[in-house]
């Protein structure tokens, strides 16, 4: 990144009871959807209220536009900020609850110092913020919630108010806590597509934390992984996913297949050849060192006959089990290794309903599978 | 989750809590039921007697509002910041309630009396403390602060600290967070508050009678005319008080439940 | 949520507080101090004094006990079973919060007077309540067994209803779901309960001093000595029962805090 | 089911606040995996109540082997109950916490008249119960935890407690409320696998409250769909998921192209025409009135030629998004309608990573799609 960044964290560290941050350092470009993805308890919410100035790092220095805002107090640095349970208040109308944030801009010195008085109403101002929401309650779609109190909506619909009140004060920086976890699994990918599209409409520059990997495929233009209170990776979706940084992280996305191995021999056409109890597997990496490597389950594809192509690695193996999860099924099958002492090698595979079916696959049964080189990831 | 229709448990239970809540309904009801509706009229035309319900409700509520003005903060500051010794400054708050009266009454005079210096400088004043109103607001802003306090705290810590962090990132300064989030949302503890340290201070009479016989609070004219004349003229100011007691009680109730609702 | 460095408000809070955190402390401080430790001692020979004190502890400690038992029912109904007029029976307990203490003296004496039925059915058996132990603790017991119940209703309704549902699935009856499961978790509450009702009852004067005068219980001594013979004679007293009372308090409490550790 | 059901609540009816269920009939065999499959709100938990005797339903009967328990207490009922957040005693270890219902059956007539005196302990019976948590612990593999308190135990430890504690009484019948949601999602997968080894082991018949379907599907013997308290569809996994009865179920089961359609006649081979939109799409049904149809996302194929195979239905179509869900691609693919007046019809196509390189999709590519007759679920 050439520009400055929008939101630039350096070296930060937090401690807070048995909890620590070590070492952050980060970059968010401007107008960019960044995703923080990690476990539960991995430090995501402290590391968003550090950087509202909610808490404040023992250590390190956070940047907004090239500006040191560590020990600016929370008032005064414009972040946006959206709460896991989204944090309306609760004595206000959904109207009231998105003016909150606009009104306090208009506020005069007295009016700062003796906010029990609501003293010299100023009908221009109010009619000026009144049209604002109304404009951020149609971008939104909750111009008909209006008069409702908090305690009267949908999970969904709270998730939009509280998006209206933090981009009313038009903020530098959109942080948004686990958004979508308190909603109803069927209402999620809604209101998923409903994040996208007001990020593509108002280009505020966002970060969004989970614990979902599939959410953050789906938002993220760019994902950093994080736990225990480190950032282990950051990249786009694409990297991650295909070329996860370590085993936990390689876990964490979802691949199965993760094995560990020596890296045998280079061959003539700038292949690898991976040991793997005695199975020889072609890969492409640039590392001559022992290291792991994974085949994610979808990337392996199951045949009756041998596969005659230019796929490299093609083994026969034996079901083992045969998983129903819904929409995949997923196949565990046992190669044997050719030294005969050493135990079978389990590999995943991932298959559709309609595969399962044509290839008519039970339990016991001999299969080929095949995978390409370029589907071994090594690290 | 336990069942609806009552169980053996429920039944049992319900016996023993029903000799306690009779015995505090009975005594009341036989008081209040034993004088004529005359004789209360009368008795409220006793001059004696109005001017001292006047004095114990008005000394009660500027007991109150001392209370509210210098105890809202510590309640929040109780509810909201951790520091070293707040298990000791809440220990502290509770040890009013435990104080026995005339003890309190004592050391108050101690403090506040004719000869101690602060006695003194109010003096200077024109502000005395012994037999006269501001001794009576201060033996009952002693007594009964720990219900307001406890009470605030309570409402205070019953408000999602989120909800002030969101209205920080909203542009809202810490005493504007208060005002606009922390204590509206608090009311219900401290309106509570409110009335529960009015009720007590109302019913003060030990660490009154030490500071201030005179001018007599309501407590302190029964307790006279018990000794003086006996049962019989004491039981018509009782009863007029017990009445007023519990009707302020009654209404500030609904007023507070409605208030939520 | 609020950063750990103090804030201007923080700040401008803790002085309101501070002044009163100091109103309370300073008045027992100047009364503890006042009096040399030699005549303190000298004091509690004085048999007088010592039984005062030895007759306060015991009838409170006995009050407390008939509030535990009959008041703990009362409170797991009132934390646990929905039912008609539960907001009644709550602010039916709280009302002796907000009766005058001479007032409550007045209406016990009423009913539990030498005239009265119960008096004269309790006669039978030997027990008086006029100028006797049984009025000091029925007495003590009105004026405060609402702080046992409430607290002991806050340490049940604090128990989640799960844990009993679950015992039930696995074979206990309700009696027992009530020893095994409600009664050790809500047991902070109900100590908490324990406490400051016998600190509650320590303190009482105005309903005691109506209905027995003789034996005199601490509070009435000080009273006593106050008005026969002034404040240097009352305030050794007073001294020594507000150090007990302290001492008692503080004890109590730390038990409480490690208990729940 | 011939034999005697193990459950079976006929006609229970239960009104709580808002909340109602309306004639509930359901059976469960002996030995059975039964999944109940609903919404969040649906009022499952509820149910599991009634079941159990912690809420009284005001119209119906509940039976256990044939036998009436609609008025008995729970105590007597013999049913474990293991809650979503598990619900230890958090006054007593772990071991104590496993031992809780067994001691109470030990229990003499004066014992539990007096439980806070733990009078006259019995040396014999106190060793027989130590072995019995020894067995259940280690079924669980939870040994190692005996002393432990729950404060200090992970989602996981404590699940296994809790289903220790309810296993141990050896019930008739074993509810368990959402067992998997408080879990991370990462060791989600690891816990149900362990979910299904217990009920191998020991066939206590199970049922299983939820609202993943693919947790159900993975699980489940039998499904029972459940919404605003009524039961919608009973199956096993295969029928719920291939034939939803309704569109509510086809939704949440997670079909995504839901048609609505006149069936226009029948052909020679036994097919009927199903109109949308001006295209006629091939299916086998025996209905014969307008009707929904869906066709799961993984069952359509895609090709860049058209195929000529035996598949009936075959469009063309532009695809207009390509959404990113981690394991699988989601692609929208707008089919004209012959009618040029009326709006194109959107499929939504689900293809592993792998197709999409191989096929080099675009969004605005125009594609091939075609699905099997057999494919298109019309209810």
């Amino acid at each position: 990144m050439l520009k400055t960044p929008r939101l630039k964290l350096e070296k930060i560290a937090l401690r807070l009871g048995d909890f620590q941050f070590k070492n952050i350092n980060l970059e968010v470009a401007a107008g960019e959807y960044f995703v923080l993805l990690g476990p539960t308890g991995s430090g995501k919410t402290l590391l968003l209220e550090s950087m509202v100035g909610l808490k404040t790092p023992q250590e390190g220095k956070i940047f907004v536009d090239g500006q040191d805002m560590t020990h600016l107090p929370s008032e005064k640095r414009k972040i946006g900020f959206v709460y896991q349970d989204y944090a309306l208040f609760p004595h206000l109308t959904v109207e009231e609850n998105i003016a909150f944030g606009r009104k306090n801009r208009h506020r005069s010195r007295i009016q700062r110092l003796l906010p029990f008085f609501n003293i010299l109403p100023d009908l221009d101002k109010d009619a000026l913020i009144a049209a604002e929401v109304k404009k951020i309650s149609r971008l939104l779609k909750i111009e008909a919630l209006a008069k409702r109190y908090p305690a009267n909506l949908s999970g969904g619909e709270k998730q939009r108010v509280a998006l209206a009140r933090a981009l009313i004060v038009n903020p530098n920086l959109l942080l948004l806590d686990e958004p979508l976890s308190a909603l109803d699994p069927e209402r999620r990918e809604g209101l998923q597509n409903e994040l996208r599209r007001i990020h593509q409409k108002t280009g505020m520059t966002t970060i969004h934390v989970t614990h979902d990997f599939e959410e953050a495929v789906a938002l993220g233009d760019r994902i950093a992984i994080i736990h225990q209170g480190e950032i282990l990776q950051v990249g786009s979706p694409e990297d991650v996913f295909r070329r996860p940084a370590s085993k936990f992280i390689a876990r964490f996305v979802g691949v199965r297949n993760i094995f560990q191995t020596e890296i045998i021999k280079s061959t003539s056409n700038g292949t690898k050849l991976l040991a793997l109890n005695g199975l020889m597997i072609t890969a492409l990496t640039s590392l001559t060192k022992p290291a792991h490597f994974s085949i994610r389950p979808e990337d392996i594809i199951l045949s009756r006959e041998k596969l005659t192509s230019s796929i490299r690695n093609s083994f026969q193996g034996k079901i083992t089990t045969i998983a129903n999860r819904g929409t995949l099924i997923y196949i565990t099958i046992e190669v044997s290794s050719s030294q005969k002492q050493k135990p079978p090698i389990p590999f995943i595979v991932a298959i559709t309903h309609r595969s399962l079916e044509e290839l008519d696959l039970r339990i016991n049964d001999e299969i080929n599978l095949s995978f390409k080189a370029s589907a071994v990831h090594v690290f | 989750m336990i069942k609806k229709h009552p169980s053996k448990l429920t039944f049992f239970f319900a016996i023993f809590g029903s000799v306690l809540i009779f015995f505090i309904v009975w005594p009341l009801l036989r008081t209040i039921t034993s004088s004529s509706p005359t004789l209360l009229w009368e008795t409220l035309l006793d001059d004696d007697v109005r001017n001292s319900i006047l004095l114990t409700f008005l000394s009660s509520a500027i007991a109150t509002s001392i209370a509210f003005i210098l105890g809202l903060p510590l309640a929040y500051l109780l509810a909201r910041v951790e520091f070293r010794g707040r298990a000791l400054v809440e220990a502290i708050i509770d040890i009013p309630i435990v104080v026995p009266h005339s003890a309190a009454g004592i050391a108050l005079l101690m403090v506040f009396g004719r000869r101690s210096i602060l006695g003194k400088l109010f003096s200077l004043v024109g502000i005395s403390f012994v037999s006269a109103m501001p001794g009576i607001i201060i033996a009952m802003l002693f007594v009964s602060l720990s219900f307001f306090v406890n009470s605030a705290r309570d409402g205070f810590k019953a408000v999602n600290p989120r909800l002030e962090g969101v209205a920080r990132t909203l542009g809202s300064t810490p005493w504007e967070v208060f005002w606009q989030i922390s204590f509206p949302l608090a009311w219900r503890g401290i309106l509570s508050g409110i009335v529960m340290m009015w009720a007590r201070g109302l019913s003060e009479f030990g660490a009154v009678v030490i500071l201030a016989y005179h001018p007599m609070i309501a407590p302190v004219l029964i307790y006279e005319r018990f000794e003086s004349f006996g049962l019989n003229y004491a039981r018509p100011v009782a009863t007029l008080i017990i009445l007023i007691s519990l009707f302020v009680f009654i209404t500030l109730r609904l007023v507070g439940r409605r208030n939520h609702a």
